[in-house]
């Protein structure tokens, strides 16, 4: 059931030996647009954060294959449960840049109501993409759960959870594999393994023999799979998927990948990332490899790139310059979704804070009454 | 009206609520077959099948985990720890999961689910089968702490937590869950949350108390009344949203006040409620505002007794405050 | 390197085919001894809790072989870091019964000082006996720690480390595990599989196949043992600890054995424990198997059992009684121990307690003077 | 002497600790060759080799836990966790382990620790990795909770803490990781744990404050000063075992208080600052114990200026305090 090589289907020179992707040449072109979309987006907020205009960003470059590839394996009444790394996962389902923009800007339209750091998104439509929560590994368990009620229900639902290979590290990884294989419930886990935890390689997070056999800790199948092919990705999950629907319980999926860029717009990855052996990933770019695909069967040409990249750039600098034209969130933004309803405490609060900025002249308080 | 234990109350109540809505399930170590370390889950799976009463490996991480799962989702869950000592590994997803899941999201994705926990001393628990750890958790917005001291209370604020939009903690006074028995109503009924319980009114001093230091207040209070000191004796009932008004309330009509609970001092609850007052309503106040509780200390095992405030500790600070 | 078969010695009739177990006829009767002080200590405690005597006991019938196997293989100037149900580990190297007594009673002679539960031991000599914890699992990750100062203080010395089958499932497993695969340190991690975590059966616990496979997920050699074959466990905790000695690392193991008894004197296990299930394993009972074979070499004749027994049970009669003397330990026991030295806010706790005593007409205040 | 940030002052007190002592390492997520994502372990591994500075998994549990196993055994582990917002995966092993290891072994087996983490808001990090949990640890007998204020108590504090025999929980103000530099004598030397600082001494009003809300309150004092309200400044440094007596007599000094912190309100550590005045000096003050602190919600983003406490909501607070 575990397979240390890795499962491919995307050549080298773009052939695939007859294989059937299961999509039609737009939902081909779909995809790969939305990997140009990613790297617009990192492209862009990079930039966006070199300038002080958003405080922080997570790059995708080097794993944009997996994330559509697994996001494509999904009907959009299943749930993500992603990682900060997984926000392709969203698009490809048609979130749109703007709103991902306004989480990036904090302001007053984000769905999080300016509350989580940039990247920490949270949607409900068109699928559910969980709110994405910056403690490593807790949201395993949550799928798990997830998947259980779906399972109680009959729904023919599917939960897939996404998280690093330092994310298996965690408590999460532990409970949440352990409770859906005891459970059999329709969850696929999904371990990106990009090489790196921030500056720590997998060598010096487990001594396991890749990710994948983990799974037998859990009596589940363990599957391994080259992460910079789109198509393989979408195959193994599209395995996993249909077993978890199938009612046969979870299956852990590795793949393999490489974060091209640092860990965050924080991070200095010379200081720790061997230069030749990024060199090597960069050879084995997911983008760059599923073009070759697109071209092996007629549907790209090299010229394509720069025009497509560009419609997608266009849109998410849109989306950026609307985001920041939005404003913050309202100072009783503190205040609310703490519970369903505002307790007596957080009223008082959140009046006393209203009270201070008007008597200090601060436009915050607005006309100066908690509104709640 | 039945008489029952406070466990028995809680058995009803999760009966009760598990009859009135299919969504509400129950899981944790040993809560099937067995019925809970404490019996209080006795009969759930053969009534409402393995689906909704089961057990779970041994991982109060993954127990508290996989409830904010199902909750999200339209499930009800009420999780059970063992014992309130136990709930340290789920604390990370207690503190930043359940209580932040609402706050972060927006409210597009909530968490209202019961974690169901028996706490407190008095049965020779020693370090790890005793502790009272009320306090950590009221520190934490986005979560409620809920601690019965009655069979009634008990069903009718578990009902309550079980239909909450939000997460609510439930603690249950271990040493009081076969120690009295009273009347039960039968059928559904809620106690609302965040109310105070007034549970015995006097005008010379308010004791302010919780879960298993309620009888041990109303012991003092008795002595002290026989020497002509009356007490008034609040059962907090809700620590968080606490109802802060009437605490302030409660305090000002008598303006000498002792604060009681188990857990050590520092940092305890006793010291927020003391705060409360002392910030709103201090110049209500004739005497120092007490507070008796637990030592500074771990829990011991043979000299419990000696750590846990009984009668004598909440009379000797009653006196002090009373004849300051 | 994972087998799923048990590695077995003993046969049913008492022959090993010629097994050197590496102990003198003096040393095989002493892990004799062992078990049936194991036992005694069992029967004693249990009717001391029937009678009211002391609070608390955990029973140990079906398990002995484990623990006294696994302690065989160690060296004094090891650690063990043991779970709550082995204290046969302790006898073996030399504790006495009356030590443990005072702990069953709390006693003043009790090396916790009257602060934990009954069977909570801890003991510095003849061995290190790692202070028992009630929090499943936490201990795992303090052998990995202190097996990590062994090997960079280059001493010849390892840390077993041991669990039942419910505490794989806890946080202290997995982090434990994972850390001691990827430093490598000098650590043996003995799973006692007893087919129960309190009325939680091992199929409950996990979907894995048996426990040793998870050793795979840490990248570490799993080994499965007839845990009732005192010999088996003894031959492979010893090749794990001549790895570990040898700097290759840790070792899983598990030991398949069944808990005869109840969980603890507080639990009934009629509730739970398919009697058919209970007479199986009845019928392999850890101290007869040994005895057929102690027999087999000459060693051991049926009607030294109930002599030996009855030695075994006089020793630790009278080490209750002893214990049963001794008062409880000093009121001022409370407030010490938290720290090095007692800080002011604990002094007058301390003397606000004394003074309460003193008041009340308690004996436990002693002079009344908080003497510390 | 050589003037130093805060987080160069820790870096300093690290390279001292292990250059006198062998048996310190220091371990945790990215210390090693990356330094720490603040750089506060920069320069360790290159110095003192990959056994004694080195990256852990990615699991906080294991940190601490088997920080405890090598404190047992004679290291002097210094752990770091990546921000503080990330210890409760560690809550188990530092509240039921580290903290009560001396006590239930009767000091047979010990954890002389310490767990270095940085805390607070100030860095737009949202809702995790802005939080102050000091409130959580301080609850907990066993354990020492730590926080300077600035680079020479960091040095000091920080030396005095790994020479500690019992565990210490050493939080650090990231917000004022950067913001000053100022002189740190070289070498070796401590501050003792478990007394205050004056941080200014005035008649009227006492703030009392710790970490990143220090600078907060000096500057409101100074407003305050310019409107001839002069303001005593007391730096806590150490919350447990806090300065019991040192803090009563600063409050009885002015008998008008405030206590400032970043962390939500409820039952925060400044719940405890007012209950023990409260208890043992009510009588001498004559104005409502103020609290000026984080609100009772998750820690925001965008708007986190307005929920941490600034100057001006502490100089309000002392307005009223000493208007009272
Ligand atoms: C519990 C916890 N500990 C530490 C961190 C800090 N941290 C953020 S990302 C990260 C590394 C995660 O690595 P991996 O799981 O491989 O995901 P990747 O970033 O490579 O996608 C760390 C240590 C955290 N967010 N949560
Ligand atoms: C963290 C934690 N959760 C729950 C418990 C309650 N508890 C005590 S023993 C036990 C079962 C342990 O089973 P196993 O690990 O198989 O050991 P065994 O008792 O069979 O030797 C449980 C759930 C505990 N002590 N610690
Ligand atoms: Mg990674
Ligand atoms: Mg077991």
């Amino acid at each position: 059931m575990t397979a240390t090589q890795p499962v491919s289907v995307i050549e080298p020179d773009g052939t695939t030996q007859g294989h059937d992707p299961g999509l039609s040449d737009e939902g081909l072109l779909h995809a790969y647009r939305t990997m140009l979309t990613v790297r617009a987006f990192d492209d862009t907020c990079m930039k966006l954060q070199r300038a002080g205009r958003i405080g922080f960003s997570i790059p995708n470059k080097g794993i944009e294959a997996t994330q559509v590839g697994a996001a494509s394996a999904l009907r959009r009444t299943d749930w993500l449960f992603p990682s900060y790394r997984d926000f392709g996962m969203a698009l490809y389902h048609g979130v749109e840049p703007v709103e991902m923009m306004h989480n990036m800007y904090g302001n007053a339209r984000d769905t999080s109501k300016g509350r989580q750091m940039p990247v920490h998104f949270s949607f409900l439509d068109p699928i559910h993409f969980y709110s994405i929560s910056s403690p490593i590994g807790t949201h395993l368990p949550h799928a798990v759960g997830a998947a259980y009620a779906m399972k109680v229900r009959g729904e023919d639902k599917v939960a897939l959870v996404s998280f690093g290979d330092g994310g298996t590290s965690s408590l999460g990884f532990h409970s949440g594999m352990n409770f859906a294989g005891v459970w059999k419930v329709p969850v696929v886990f999904l371990c990106q393994n990009n090489g790196w935890a921030i500056s720590c390689p997998s060598e010096a997070q487990t001594a396991s023999d890749g990710y994948a056999v983990k799974a037998m800790a859990y009596g589940m199948p363990g599957v391994t799979v080259d992460g910079n092919d789109l198509l393989a990705v979408r195959q193994v999950v599209s395995e996993a998927v249909e077993r978890a629907r199938a009612g046969e319980g979870p299956t852990l999926i590795e793949a393999r990948t490489f974060r091209m860029g640092g860990h965050s717009t924080s991070d200095d990855p010379t200081r720790y990332v061997p230069a030749e052996l990024l060199a090597e990933w960069e050879e084995r770019d997911p983008v760059a490899r599923f073009e070759r695909y697109l071209e092996a069967r007629g549907l790209w040409k090299p010229e394509d790139r720069d025009r497509l990249y560009a419609e997608a750039a266009a849109k998410v600098n849109a989306a950026a310059k609307e985001a920041e034209g939005v404003g913050p969130p309202a100072l009783e933004s503190i205040f609310t979704d703490v519970y369903a309803d505002v307790p007596a405490h957080l009223r008082r609060q959140g009046q006393a804070t209203f009270d201070l900025a008007r008597r200090k002249g601060d436009a915050a308080a607005g006309d100066g009454e908690f509104p709640l | 009206m039945p008489t029952l234990t406070l466990v028995q109350a809680v058995n009803d109540a999760l009966k009760t609520a598990m009859r009135n809505d299919d969504s509400v399930v129950v899981f944790g170590e040993d809560v099937g077959p067995k019925g809970g370390v404490f019996l209080a889950t006795e009969g759930l799976t053969s009534e409402f099948g393995e689906q909704r009463c089961f057990d779970t490996p041994l991982s109060e991480d993954g127990i508290v985990g996989t409830a904010v799962g199902m909750a999200m989702n339209g499930l009800r869950p009420v999780a059970e720890i063992q014992f309130q000592d136990f709930i340290f590994p789920a604390f990370d997803q207690i503190v930043s999961e359940a209580a932040k899941l609402r706050y972060r999201s927006g409210g597009q994705y909530t968490a209202p689910m019961v974690v169901r926990t028996p706490y407190g001393g008095g049965i020779r628990g020693g370090l790890y089968h005793s502790q009272s750890g009320e306090a950590y958790f009221c520190h934490t917005p986005g979560l409620k702490v809920v601690i019965p001291s009655t069979p009634a209370d008990a069903k009718g604020l578990l009902i309550a937590s079980i239909e909450d939009p939000d997460p609510v903690l439930f603690l249950e006074p271990k040493a009081l869950y076969r120690a009295v028995k009273a009347e039960v109503p039968e059928g559904h009924y809620t106690t609302p949350l965040s109310t105070l319980r007034t549970v015995r009114k006097g005008t010379d001093v308010t004791v302010f108390c919780y879960g298993a230091m309620v009888p041990v207040c109303e012991k003092a209070a008795e002595q002290a009344a026989a020497s002509g000191t009356e007490c008034a004796i609040v059962d907090l009932r809700t620590l968080l949203p606490l109802d802060e008004e009437g605490v302030l309330e409660a305090a000002k009509q008598t303006g000498r006040v002792v604060v009681v609970h188990e857990a050590p001092r520092f940092c305890g609850f006793g010291a927020e409620i003391s705060a409360l007052i002392a910030e709103n309503a201090i110049e209500y106040m004739e005497a120092p505002i007490a507070r008796v509780t637990g030592f500074d200390t771990p829990f011991p095992n043979t000299l419990e007794h000696h750590y846990m405030p009984d009668h004598r500790r909440v009379l000797d600070a009653i006196e002090h405050v009373a004849a300051y």
